[in-house]
């Protein structure tokens, strides 16, 4: 028993947190928010450096790092609230790899795994960069399907900084587990958009003072802090499970995927919406970046369909299991 | 107890939805701030036209000399007929009632009646960027000069201010008195190139706030309201209007969206989902106490001058209540409600500002703890 | 429009408020636990002040102060968390009084408005006064019926200051309203033992020092005690509603005693829980007296069914009404 | 990352569950503190015999020099097999380590073998009457007195008092010092005049705690632990134990209440009603999310020495879970599960003591706001 990331993975993530720090500031959201348009640049240095082949075995031109290098990779795109197609494309393969015909795989991996196509992921009515994708890998409940040159109908959510679509077409089966696959990854950005959200708020009211005093050291504050880090790290125990399951033992994923959809979305919208109360008249400001990734977190969270219904799943998981014995 | 309408609040409230009835106000224009603000400035002008511009104002500066719960009533009918707030709802609300409090003949005589037309716009500048809540430690100064006053500083959070001719203004007339005593409180002229407006834009994309940017505005002595170095009780006197007949406003509207969603629930057939029903339920029982709550805080400030411990809670419950409704329509509604153009959108994002605005829930909670339960002042 | 108590009903309270802080201190609940016998002086001091006929009209005896007088009553009952069949006796007459038919009324006001007979009050599986009493009043959901005579199979349960039973023998139905008349008065108790557990609080976190200073001064602390303001004056706001209706509106009455049933099963949960918490270590003892508070709010809950099944209820009568429109 | 046990871990947890399926530990008393008591104590003993005891102690003083993981296991199997705690189980976990760490030759050799054997018992003397969390603030005094000391004062919360012939004490040695610096670490024989054992009944009617008065007790030199002034450090090595294993027990003991709730749930129909299933998801979503959070706690540990942000958590999480799932178990099962007999009901209020007992909830708020986030002492 090892709870913790390999060398290689934590690797991973400091790279990425790195990277994406230079050269995906929060800065630059205001103009993707603008033009709707992704920084094409950037996701020439995200293929340079295998990223949207993150969880493809080497044979199909991926970096062989598994749906936990896809995990971190997405903590970090996630901490950045980066705006590039790699939640879609890296996920999509992933899922494409694990849960699609031979064909499937032949087809689309070594395109996606080398950037030169890119995929959209979400649902029929809500799917990320779907528009301009050669695939994309749609979830409803626990199915999945795949939807080649998917017929798009663009249009502007909440989050300004990722391109949605409502998606038709023709679509082809995925293996069951797809839908899981997919929630995980998911789930995994919104741990990193919750930790950027903690990240911003401590330092904030470490700066911020009132009454004389900085306002983290009113209770109402740091106890505020201190959930968020409950949540923030309760979402991270699960989501690290949940890529596990994915690699080590997909009999357990179905299970672990919606623990970990269940506490990301949670925590996706107490620590984000808790980020703008901390930062008092700021955080409602355009300009105090915060409210990008309130915004990410709610569509992420739509994406999942919400804690409920997986809340739902698990309880009856519990007492089926509980009853059987 | 009698939680029905006496006879004379029910010719009241008949009297205004008559003419409430009668008063097209054409449709609302989206998308464009200037318009909108444009149409809730003829809104006004015709409720001055027909009398019901201040109710709550004495009858000789113009208004009805409403009650507090017939001015509670005006709110609650707006709200209910789909009505815009007054453009000038600031003057209405707070500047009017503190000038008629403070002011001298001669203000009362100025600043008063084109309050009423909305012939003159009023906004509120007690916030600055580093004070926060916390307005005994306001920066902005006020320095003598011959026979009168050049002033310096920064606000922020003054919604409005774009279409402003008078600003509610605390400075510093004296650095040296304790935090709270060296505070004045003016009645600023918007109008003068000292006065910088920059929008702030929000989590909406919209700009209702603005920073000031003031540098070396000029005031006259007889923009001085309620003496030199009183500016913190004229300003609670202002803090005390801000919220009496507002309050039914939002509470009618949190109701209206309630029902909004509701109705969707029920047309998608969700409320056989036992789930989905307690949900709503739980945001109707709140919406619900909030009403009844109000009513309680209403009938003691008639009795008593003040409400009891409850008035203290409205605020408090209703930016809760909005944001669990918000949540529950993005929840419920799914990916539809998270399209920028969808009022449930903008709703979600809208609502993360009610437990910051007008007082963060946790200086309400400060104030509840010290104000009404007597506990020693938080550390 | 006028949303607060009379001077008369004021004065009920008053005078209930003096009278059981001197003759039903919660020391005296000690003794109780022990022997499971109620003080019969005390009842009897109550009968002579005619509580037990407070809503009954005074032709069958009663003093005709009605639902909002019985609320009022039974506040300060739950304040000073007595043992007495007060809530079983002059609930039930009240049920009686309005929902029973003519013959009910002869037949039972009379004895009960006199304090000769008792009342029990609850549900078949949770009766409270049942045992001993001339005639039960029992609620199932939207139905009431009332037992004559009742069989009774007492048991202890946490609550060791009032005395619960099954009850078995033949029912007569009530009309449709007793249910939710009996809800209502359960509901008032409740906003009595929050404000009771609120008051309290705010004595022992002002006297208490922790760390050099008045605990109370903690934002955890004080904030904490707001929020139990909140949920009582809430409570209050739904429970004086409902009474309010049951006098005056009873048409409104079953969505009122909805409201008032969730407000105060919400609120007598988080508030006793919150006593609990701010007494630390002492709130977790037998000796300090905030305990009963608790328990008696956990049988009151039980009795009003959960906050749930209103919460559901609600919710429906909400979307009904907004989609009649 | 690697989410299954080693095959030294299996080997290691075979070979204990192969133990405890060949012990009969005989029906759990109930109603009888004291026989519950003995049961544990037998418990013990057997444990013992069979070089169980101890899992994490030097082989050299009669443990099996176990890994944390591998002492993580231990509690997990324990709680699995329905077994209760040993009845030493503070002079296992915290006196045994301390003394380990701290103790001079002597000590160990005259201490550390009848606490394994629970011969000896052992319970824990720091928290007072007036202190509460703020162990800086203890008032118990030791005063020289010709060769050893003489020690007056009042302890509470000290669970298991009346069977333990030792107490792990903090006094304080020297009144002048700055509150931390005053304090020593005694080993206080518990037989003695004067130390009185009060029970302090609880809200379940039980008495797992008690008080001690303390009037003129005897220590020699040698029951002094690390040093005359050092007792706040010793202290924080007790501390620190306090909760390593523990953790493990009642994060198991957690998960088999709400198998057993949801066994009744699913027997009863209910779980076809999704906020039934929500509710009951709620809850198991907490405790997986707390076993998860509790191992990662755990690796940390291991590989660092100490856990990560994760390990400040593990408590907290633990409370709240408890509480959520007793008062959803008293929500479900209705009034049979308030009936004074009934298991849910003293699992409800047994649980209220949860995010008070081994810290309360507000002070590891502090503790992770301060120590893992880094923000300013809280006000």
């Amino acid at each position: 028993m090892r709870f913790e990331l390999s060398d290689d993975h934590r690797e991973i993530g400091r790279v990425a947190r790195e990277l994406l720090a230079v050269r995906a500031p929060m800065s630059a959201l205001h103009e993707v928010a603008v033009t709707g348009e992704y920084d094409g640049a950037l996701w020439g240095e995200m293929v340079s450096l295998g990223w949207p082949g993150i969880a493809i075995a080497e044979k199909h031109g991926g970096q062989g790092l598994g749906a936990i290098g896809l995990a971190v990779l997405l903590e970090e795109l996630g901490y950045a609230c980066a705006a590039a197609p790699l939640l879609s494309t890296a996920t999509a393969a992933a899922a494409i790899q694990a849960y699609g015909a031979e064909e499937h795989r032949a087809r689309w991996l070594p395109g996606l795994a080398a950037g030169e196509t890119t995929a959209g992921i979400g649902s029929r009515d809500l799917a990320a960069d779907a528009d301009g994708a050669a695939v994309a890998v749609l979830i409803d409940g626990d199915r999945a399907e795949l939807v080649p040159a998917p017929a798009t109908e663009p249009f502007r959510s909440i989050d300004p900084a990722r391109r949605f679509a409502t998606v038709r077409g023709d679509g082809e089966p995925l293996a069951a587990g797809a839908a899981d696959l997919v929630r995980a990854a998911i789930a995994a950005e919104l741990v990193g958009i919750c930790q950027r959200a903690l990240d911003m708020t401590v330092a904030y009211v470490k700066e911020r003072s009132q009454f004389g005093v900085p306002v983290g050291s009113f209770q109402a504050v740091s106890h505020r802090c201190a959930e968020m880090l409950l949540h923030t790290e309760s979402a991270r125990s699960a989501a690290y499970f949940a890529a596990w399951a994915a690699d080590a033992d997909r009999e357990r994923l179905r299970e672990a995927s919606a623990l970990a959809s269940a506490a990301a979305a949670e925590a996706g919208r107490l620590v984000t919406g808790s980020a703008i109360q901390a930062h008092g008249g700021i955080g409602f400001t355009w300009e105090a970046d915060v409210h990008w990734l309130y915004k990410r977190a709610q569509l992420d969270i739509a994406m999942l369909g919400g804690a409920r219904r997986h809340l739902i799943a698990l309880g009856r998981i519990a007492g089926e299991r509980a009853a059987a014995r | 107890m009698d939680l029905t309408f006496s006879e004379s609040e029910r010719a009241f409230r008949d009297e205004l939805r008559a003419w409430l009835d009668s008063y097209d106000p054409g449709s609302e224009p989206a998308g464009d701030e200037d318009a909108h603000y444009a149409w809730r400035r003829d809104f006004q002008r015709a409720l001055a036209d027909g009398g019901w511009a201040a109710v709550h104002w004495p009858v000789e500066y113009g208004g009805r000399g409403a009650t507090i719960m017939e001015s509670a009533i005006f709110f609650e009918e707006l709200a209910r007929a789909g009505a815009p707030l007054p453009a000038n709802v600031l003057g209405l609300l707070l500047a009017g009632p503190t000038i008629m409090s403070w002011g001298t003949a001669e203000q009362k005589d100025r600043f008063l009646a084109p309050i009423l037309t909305a012939e003159e716009i009023w906004c509120q500048g007690f916030s600055e960027p580093d004070a926060g809540s916390d307005l005994a430690s306001l920066k902005t100064r006020a320095i003598r000069d011959g026979n009168g006053w050049l002033i310096s500083g920064q606000k922020v959070w003054t919604s409005g201010a774009q279409y402003s001719k008078w600003c509610m203004l605390l400075a510093r007339t004296d650095p040296d008195a304790p935090k709270h005593k060296g505070l004045s409180y003016f009645l600023l002229d918007m109008e003068q190139e000292g006065v910088q407006v920059r929008p702030l834009r929000q989590i909406t994309g919209e700009s209702e706030f603005n920073e000031l940017f003031i540098d070396g505005a000029v005031a006259s002595d007889g923009q001085l309201l309620g003496g030199l170095g009183n500016g913190w009780k004229v300003a609670l006197t202002t803090l005390m209007n801000e919220r009496a007949g507002l309050a039914f406003f939002l509470q009618v509207r949190l109701r209206q969206l309630l029902d909004a969603l509701s109705a969707e629930v029920a047309a998608a057939g969700m409320l056989d989902d036992s789930g989905v029903a307690e949900r709503l339920g739980e945001v109707h029982l709140r919406a619900e106490v909030l009403r009844l709550t109000a009513y309680r805080g209403l009938t003691a400030t008639e009795k008593y001058g003040q409400p009891g411990p409850e008035g203290s809670l409205t605020k408090w419950m209703w930016s809760q209540t909005n944001q669990q409704l918000t949540e529950l329509a993005a929840q419920l509604l799914g990916s539809s409600a998270l399209r920028a153009a969808d009022r449930w959108a903008y709703e979600l994002l809208r609502a993360r500002g009610n437990s910051i605005e007008g007082g963060t829930t946790e200086v309400l909670k400060n104030i509840v703890a010290e104000r009404v339960l007597g506990l020693p002042r938080a550390h």
